[in-house]
C-alpha cells in the first residue's frame, strides 16, 4: 500500500511558486497547555492591590445577582435564568477590560457580564422576564443584545470590529462563547473573517465543561479550546477562569493586541457553572455531586478573597463593605421586578419595519378590536 | 406494520408516546439510532429520548457536538450506510443551522441519485409556542419545510397520533420531517396503539354542518374548544386535523369542506406564506362553486414571535376563531 | 429621492443597470460597501460588481472569505455599526446556509431591540432557473423570504427597476431580500431613470379585460408573452408584476383582478406552500364576490429543480399559461 | 490596565478538578509547514518503480481525461466543466488509496477521481452534462454523488465513517475540499465530529490558491491548512500536491491510519488548477500568466515523467503506450457523448419520494397530457 518503504517525514525544502501567500510561523500561535493561573501562584504578589479588591467587590455583586435572578426565577419573576454561579470571574473581567466605546457581543448566560458593563438588571433581564425581547439600548451601553441562538453573534462581533476599524476607530469586539457554542459552524467562519480581515476582537470561551448535559470530551478533541486558534493564524490563550487576577489580566491583554492592530485572539477561560443549566434543568442527572464540590473548593469568589485575606489586603469589614453593596442591587432588582411590567399588546406591530406595512396595519387593527372588545367586557 | 407493545394503556401523555415509538422502533430494528444534542445522558430537555441511552447504548443514542449541521449531515453519511437515524434537533430555531443540509442534501438525495440513494431520516422538531418560552424557543417553521420536495412533514396532535406518526415516520423510506407541537407534551390521553398507517391521510376528528375548520398540531386543541364553543352560536363546526402537510390529504379536506360550504384555516405561524395560504388556495381551486365564502384563515400575525407575556395575543384563540367563522358571510 | 446618474442612457442589460445602481449607492453614500464571494477582483461571477473595486477599493467592494453565514453574520456586526452592506450570496441555493443567521438576527434585529437596532442590508441573490445552471444553481427560494417576518422582498423584472428597486433597496433603513431573476440579466431596455421609489408597489404592465395574471420576476416576459398569444385566442389579458413580494401590493393586484373577475398567478418556483399559493388565497380572500372561477397557480411542479435539459418541462411557458387561462370557467 | 507589571506568561501547574477530559499533547498533531515531497528528493531513490509507472499512467489518462471534457465543453457537449487539469496528481492518488470497500466524498471539481474510481466517464459527467443530476450507482462504486454546495459532503463521509465503524466494518471514507470550502462552517463541523467520534475519515484538501477569483490570502490566515486539524485534535499533513508518489504516499499513510482506528487525518496538498476555475470563468481578470507559467513547471504529470526519465524507468515507447491508453478513454468519451442522452420528462415524478404524492400524480398528469399534445403537433 505505500510507495515508499519508510514512513512519510519533512522533506527537503524545495517549494514551487508562491501564489498562495506568505506561510506563517504556527508556533507563536500555539497556546500553553497549561492555563494560565496568579492567585496562588508567586506571580500574584505583584499584583496591583486596587485592582484586586475591585474585582472582588465586583465578584461579590455578581454572586448576589446570580443569587437574586435565581430566587426571582423562583417567585415567578423570571420566564427563564441561565445563571453564572461559579462564572462570575470571566463575566466581570469580560465587562471590566472594554472601554466605554469597545462592543461587547455577549452569548445568552451572559447577563452579568451586561450589567458589569452598566446596564441595569432589569433591562439586562428583560428577554428571561419576558415582557420584551430586549432590555437596554445597544448603541448606548455598546452592548448587543444576549444571543440564545450559540454562536451566532461571533461574526457580528467581527463585522462590527471591522466596520470599525475601517472607520478609523481603535474599537475592539469581545464576544463570549461556551465549550459547546464552539462546535456551530458560526465560531469557525467568525474565527476565519477575523484571521483574515485581521480585525480587532476578542473572543472569550467560557469552557465550562458542559454544553448542558454533554461533557467537553463529548464536544471536542482538541488539546485544549485555545487550540483553535492556530488554524485561523491568530492567537491563543488558556487562562484560569475561575481566577479573577488571571482571567483580567489575559482578557486586558488580549483587548490591547486586538487594539493595537496585532490581531484578534481566542480566550478560552476553564470554569465551571456550579447551578445546573437553567433553573428547568436537573443536573444531577449528568454529573455528581462530588464534581461539583470539588469546583465550589475553586470558586472564583473564595479564591480571591483567600488571596485578600492572606496578603491582608481586606478584612470583615471590608468583606461586609462588599456584601452591603451587593445587597443594594439586589433589593433593586426585587424592587424592580415587583412590579408588573408594562405591557402594550399593540407594540408588537411597531417595530417589524420601520414602516408598517399594509398588512401588518390590517392586522393590528383586527388586535385593537379585540382588544376594546375585551375592555367593554370587563 | 406493527403495532405498539412499550406504551402502556391508560393515561398517557404525547411525550411518552413519542418516548416508546422510538423505544419500540430500536427494539424491532437494530438500524434504527437516535442522535441529537442532549439526548443520551439528559434523554433530551424534553426527555423524549428518556431511557434509550440506558437501554440501547450510548451508540444508538448519540449525545452529539453542539452543531445542527454536523448532526444532520452525518445522519445523512449513516443513512447512506444503511442505519435509519432519527435526530432531535433541540428547538424549532436551533434548526435552522441544518438548513442547508436539509434543502441541499436530505430532501433532494433519493431524487439526484434516480432512487439510489434513499435517505431514511427522521428529524424531530418540538416546534410552536404558548409555553412561555424566550425568543427562538416558539417559532412554527412548518411552511419552509413544507415547501421543499422531497420532504415529508408531519406534526401529531393527539397522543395516539404521537406514537403512530412516529414510527411511520421512523418507517418511511423518505425523509421526514417530525414537528412536536411543545405544548402537547404534557397533553394526556389514553392510548390503544393500532396498526401503524402510513403517512398522509388527514383525519375528521369532529363532525359538523355549518363550517369546516382546517387544522394541525398544536392548534387542533384550540379548534375543538371553538367547535363546542360555537354551538352557543348556533354554530356546529366540523374539524379536520390534517397530521400530513406532505403528501396532503386533498381527498379527505375537500370532502370535509365541501359538505359544510364554508372553512377557516387555523395555524400558529405566520400567516404570510403559511401552510395556510397553500391550504386555503388549493380548497378554492378544488371547491370554488361549493363555497358560499372565501376560506378565511385565522394565524399567527407576521411579526416575529412575540415574548412570552405578548404570545397569548399572536396566537391563534377560540374568540379569534369565532370572529372568523362569523364572518363567513352567513347572511347571504 | 435621488435620480441614477451612471446608468447610461440607451440600451442596457439588466446586468449594467444592477451594477449602475450599486456604483451611485456607493458614489452618494460612503456608508455603502459591497461585500460577498468574488465581488472584488472579479467583479462577481455575474459581473455585478465590476469595476467597483477599482473605483471604491477593496475595502469597499470586499471579497470574502467562502462562508455564507460569515458573510452576513458580519454584515450585521457592519450595520451595526453604521455601514450599510450589500451583501452577495452568489447562487439561490448557496444562500442556504445564511438561513440561520437570515431568519434568527437579519429579520428580527429591528423587531427584538425595539427599532434601537435597525439593519439596512441589502441581500443580493441570483435566483431562479432557465439558464441550463445544474443542480443547485436554479432555485426559486422566495418563498422561505417573503414567509419570514422583517424582511423586505423583492425581486426586479425590468431593467428599469434592476435599477430602481436596488437603490430603492439600499436606501432602505430594513433588510432587503433582493432577487436578482438571473436569466434577465441580459435583458435589455432603455432606461430612462426616474426617482427612485420607495418599496412596495406592483405596477401593471398590461392592461386586459378578460383575466389577470399576477407575476413577478424570471415569469414577467414569459407572462407577457402569453398575453400577446392569448389574443389570438380571443382573450385580452392583463399582467400584473407585483415587484415587492413583502410588502404586498394589495391595492393594486385586487383592482386588477377586479376589473376582470378572473385571475392566474404564475411563477417559476415549486407550487406547494408557494408565494403564489398566498398571492391566490389572499386575492381569493379579497375578491370572492368578484371572482367567475378559482384564482389558478401555473407554478414549478413539486420536484427538486431538473436537469438543465429538463428543465423546459418545469418551467412555466406560454402553453402552460394558456392552458390555465382556458381553465378559467368561460362557460359559466 | 493591566494587574501585573508583567505580561502573563505560563504559570505554575496548579490546576482544579478535572471535568473536562483529558487535556492531549499537541504536539503531535502540529504538521510540519514545508509541504512533503518525494520526487526531486533523495528519498525518491527508494520509491517502488511499479507503483510510480502505475501512478503515471494514471496520471497521463488523467490529464487526457480534462482534455477531453473541456474539448466536450466547446463542443456544447457539457453544460460546463470544472477542470482538474494541474490537480491530476491529487484525483489519482485520492482513488488509489482507496479499497474498493472505501468510500469517497467527492466535491464538483473530482469528476477525475470519480472516474479513477471506476465509473464511466459519461457517468461521472452526467451532472454537467445536464441529463441527470446524477450518473453511476453510488452504492455500487461506494461513491457519492458530486456536492457542489461546497464541503457540505463533509459532514456525511463522518456519518457513514462512523457507521461503518459501529457495524464493525473496517471501511474508511475520503472527502476533498477545495482551499475555498475550508472556510464553511460546514467543514469545520464536519472535523470536529470527526474528531469526537474518532471516525476514519480522511479530508484531502487541495488547495489551488484560488476559490474562484479569491486567493488564499483572502481565505485563511492559517500558516498551512493543515494546521486546522491541531483544533480537533486530529492529525494534520501537508504535501506538495503536484508530487504524485508524494501525495500517494501520504494519503496512503492517512488512509491506513484511519482504518486502524487512530482517528481522522486531515492533509492539505498544495497544487494548482492551470485552467480557468470552469470553462465559464476568464482566469486573466485574478491571475498573471506569469504564475500559471510557473506552475506549469510545477505540472505533476511533467515532475513525474521528469523522475521516471532521469531514472530511466519509462522510454519513449513507454510514454506512447501510456497516451495511447488515454485516447483510448478520450475515443470512448467521444462516442458516449457524440449520442444524444435519453431523455424522459416525465422521470421528473419518479423519484421525488418511494412513492409518488397525489400531488405530484396530478402534476405527472398535467405534464403526459402537454406531452401528448405536443406529440400530436409533430
Ligand atoms: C444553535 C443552537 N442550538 C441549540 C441551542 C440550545 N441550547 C441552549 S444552551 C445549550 C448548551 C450551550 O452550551 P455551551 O455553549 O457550553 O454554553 P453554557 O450553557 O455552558 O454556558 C444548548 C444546546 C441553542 N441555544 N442554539
Ligand atoms: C456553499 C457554496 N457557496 C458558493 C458556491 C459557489 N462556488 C462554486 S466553486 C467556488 C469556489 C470554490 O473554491 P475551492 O473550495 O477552493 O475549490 P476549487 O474551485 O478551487 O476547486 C464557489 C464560490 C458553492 N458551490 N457552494
Ligand atoms: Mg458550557
Ligand atoms: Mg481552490
Amino acid at each position: 500500500m505505500t510507495l515508499l518503504d519508510q514512513p512519510a517525514g519533512p522533506s527537503a525544502s524545495v517549494w514551487p511558486p508562491d501564489a498562495h501567500g506568505p506561510r506563517r510561523d504556527p508556533a507563536p500561535l500555539l497556546p500553553d497547555p497549561e492555563p494560565f493561573r496568579l492567585l496562588g501562584t508567586p506571580a500574584a504578589d505583584k499584583l496591583d492591590p486596587e485592582l484586586l479588591l475591585d474585582l472582588y467587590r465586583r465578584l461579590v455583586v455578581g454572586r448576589r445577582y446570580n443569587q437574586q435572578a435565581t430566587t426571582l426565577t423562583k417567585q415567578g419573576r423570571l420566564a427563564v435564568y441561565p445563571a453564572s454561579t461559579g462564572q462570575e470571574a470571566c463575566q466581570v473581567a469580560a465587562a471590566a477590560v472594554l472601554r466605554e466605546d469597545d462592543w461587547l457581543f455577549p452569548s445568552y448566560r451572559d447577563t452579568l457580564a451586561v450589567v458589569a458593563r452598566g446596564v441595569r438588571p432589569v433591562e439586562a433581564l428583560t428577554l428571561l422576564r419576558g415582557n420584551a425581547h430586549h432590555g437596554w439600548d445597544p448603541k448606548a451601553h455598546r452592548t448587543a443584545p444576549l444571543s440564545t441562538p450559540l454562536a451566532t453573534q461571533a461574526p457580528h462581533a467581527v463585522g462590527l470590529a471591522h466596520a470599525a476599524r475601517l472607520r478609523g476607530d481603535d474599537v475592539v469586539a469581545l464576544t463570549t462563547v461556551g465549550d459547546g457554542g464552539t462546535s456551530e459552524g458560526d465560531f469557525h467562519e467568525a474565527l476565519n473573517f477575523a484571521g483574515v480581515l485581521n480585525a480587532p476582537v476578542v473572543f472569550l470561551v467560557q469552557n465550562n465543561g458542559y454544553a448542558i448535559s454533554v461533557p467537553l470530551s463529548k464536544q471536542s478533541a482538541a488539546p485544549t479550546l485555545a487550540h483553535k486558534a492556530v488554524g485561523y493564524g491568530i492567537s491563543g490563550r488558556l487562562v484560569d477562569g475561575n481566577d479573577a487576577a488571571a482571567v483580567y489580566t489575559v482578557l486586558a491583554e488580549a483587548v490591547e493586541h486586538a487594539r493595537s492592530g496585532r490581531g484578534p485572539v481566542l480566550v478560552e477561560a476553564v470554569t465551571y457553572r456550579l447551578e445546573a443549566h437553567t433553573n428547568a434543568d436537573d443536573a444531577t442527572r449528568y454529573r455528581t455531586p462530588d464534581e461539583v464540590e470539588a469546583w465550589q473548593e475553586r470558586d472564583p469568589l473564595a479564591v480571591l478573597e483567600r488571596h485578600l485575606r492572606a496578603h491582608d489586603l481586606i478584612d470583615d469589614a471590608g468583606v461586609a463593605a462588599a456584601a452591603e453593596a451587593a445587597e443594594e442591587l439586589a433589593a433593586e432588582m426585587r424592587a424592580e421586578f415587583h412590579a408588573e411590567p408594562e405591557l402594550d399588546p399593540m407594540s408588537l406591530f411597531t417595530h417589524v419595519y420601520a414602516e408598517p406595512t399594509p398588512q401588518l396595519r390590517e392586522q393590528a387593527a383586527l388586535l385593537a378590536a379585540e382588544l376594546a372588545a375585551e375592555a367593554d367586557a370587563r | 406494520m406493527s403495532t405498539a407493545t412499550a406504551t402502556p394503556a391508560g393515561s398517557t401523555t404525547m411525550a411518552q408516546a413519542l418516548n416508546g415509538a422510538l423505544r419500540d422502533a430500536m427494539r424491532e430494528d437494530p438500524n434504527v439510532l437516535v442522535m441529537g444534542e442532549d439526548v443520551g445522558t439528559l434523554g433530551g430537555v424534553f426527555r423524549i429520548t428518556d431511557g434509550l441511552a440506558a437501554e440501547f447504548g450510548a451508540d444508538r443514542c448519540l449525545d452529539t457536538p453542539l452543531a445542527e449541521a454536523g448532526i444532520l449531515g452525518s445522519a445523512v453519511g449513516m443513512a447512506m450506510y444503511g442505519l435509519r437515524p432519527v435526530v432531535e434537533l433541540q428547538f424549532d430555531a436551533f434548526a435552522y443551522p441544518a438548513f442547508e443540509q436539509l434543502l441541499s442534501h436530505v430532501a433532494k438525495m433519493r431524487n439526484r441519485t434516480a432512487g439510489r440513494l434513499p435517505l431514511p431520516i427522521t428529524i424531530r422538531i418540538p416546534y410552536g409556542g404558548g409555553i412561555g418560552g424566550v425568543e427562538h424557543h416558539s417559532d412554527s417553521s412548518e411552511a419552509y419545510y413544507a415547501h421543499t420536495p422531497g420532504l415529508h412533514v408531519v406534526t401529531p396532535a393527539t397522543v395516539a397520533d404521537g406514537y403512530g406518526l412516529l414510527r411511520a415516520a421512523i418507517a418511511s423510506d423518505d425523509p421526514v420531517v417530525f414537528l412536536e407541537p411543545k405544548r402537547l407534551y404534557w397533553s394526556k390521553d389514553d392510548v390503544t396503539p393500532g396498526p401503524v398507517e402510513p403517512i398522509g391521510r388527514a383525519v375528521v376528528r369532529r363532525q359538523g354542518t355549518s363550517a369546516t375548520l382546517l387544522t394541525y398540531g398544536p392548534s387542533l386543541p384550540v379548534c375543538l374548544e371553538a367547535a363546542e364553543a360555537a354551538r352557543a352560536e348556533g354554530w356546529d363546526l366540523a374539524v379536520v386535523d390534517l397530521r400530513s402537510l406532505t403528501p396532503f390529504d386533498d381527498e379527505t379536506v375537500c370532502a370535509a369542506v365541501r359538505a359544510t360550504g364554508r372553512a377557516v384555516v387555523v395555524h400558529e405561524a405566520t400567516g404570510f406564506g403559511g401552510v395556510g395560504a397553500e391550504i386555503a388556495a388549493r380548497v378554492m381551486e378544488r371547491c370554488f362553486h361549493h363555497l358560499a365564502a372565501p376560506v378565511l384563515r385565522v394565524t399567527g400575525f407576521d411579526i416575529p414571535y412575540p415574548p412570552p407575556m405578548l404570545e397569548r395575543h399572536h396566537l391563534p384563540g377560540v374568540d379569534r376563531i369565532l370572529d372568523a367563522v362569523a364572518r363567513l358571510q352567513w347572511e347571504q
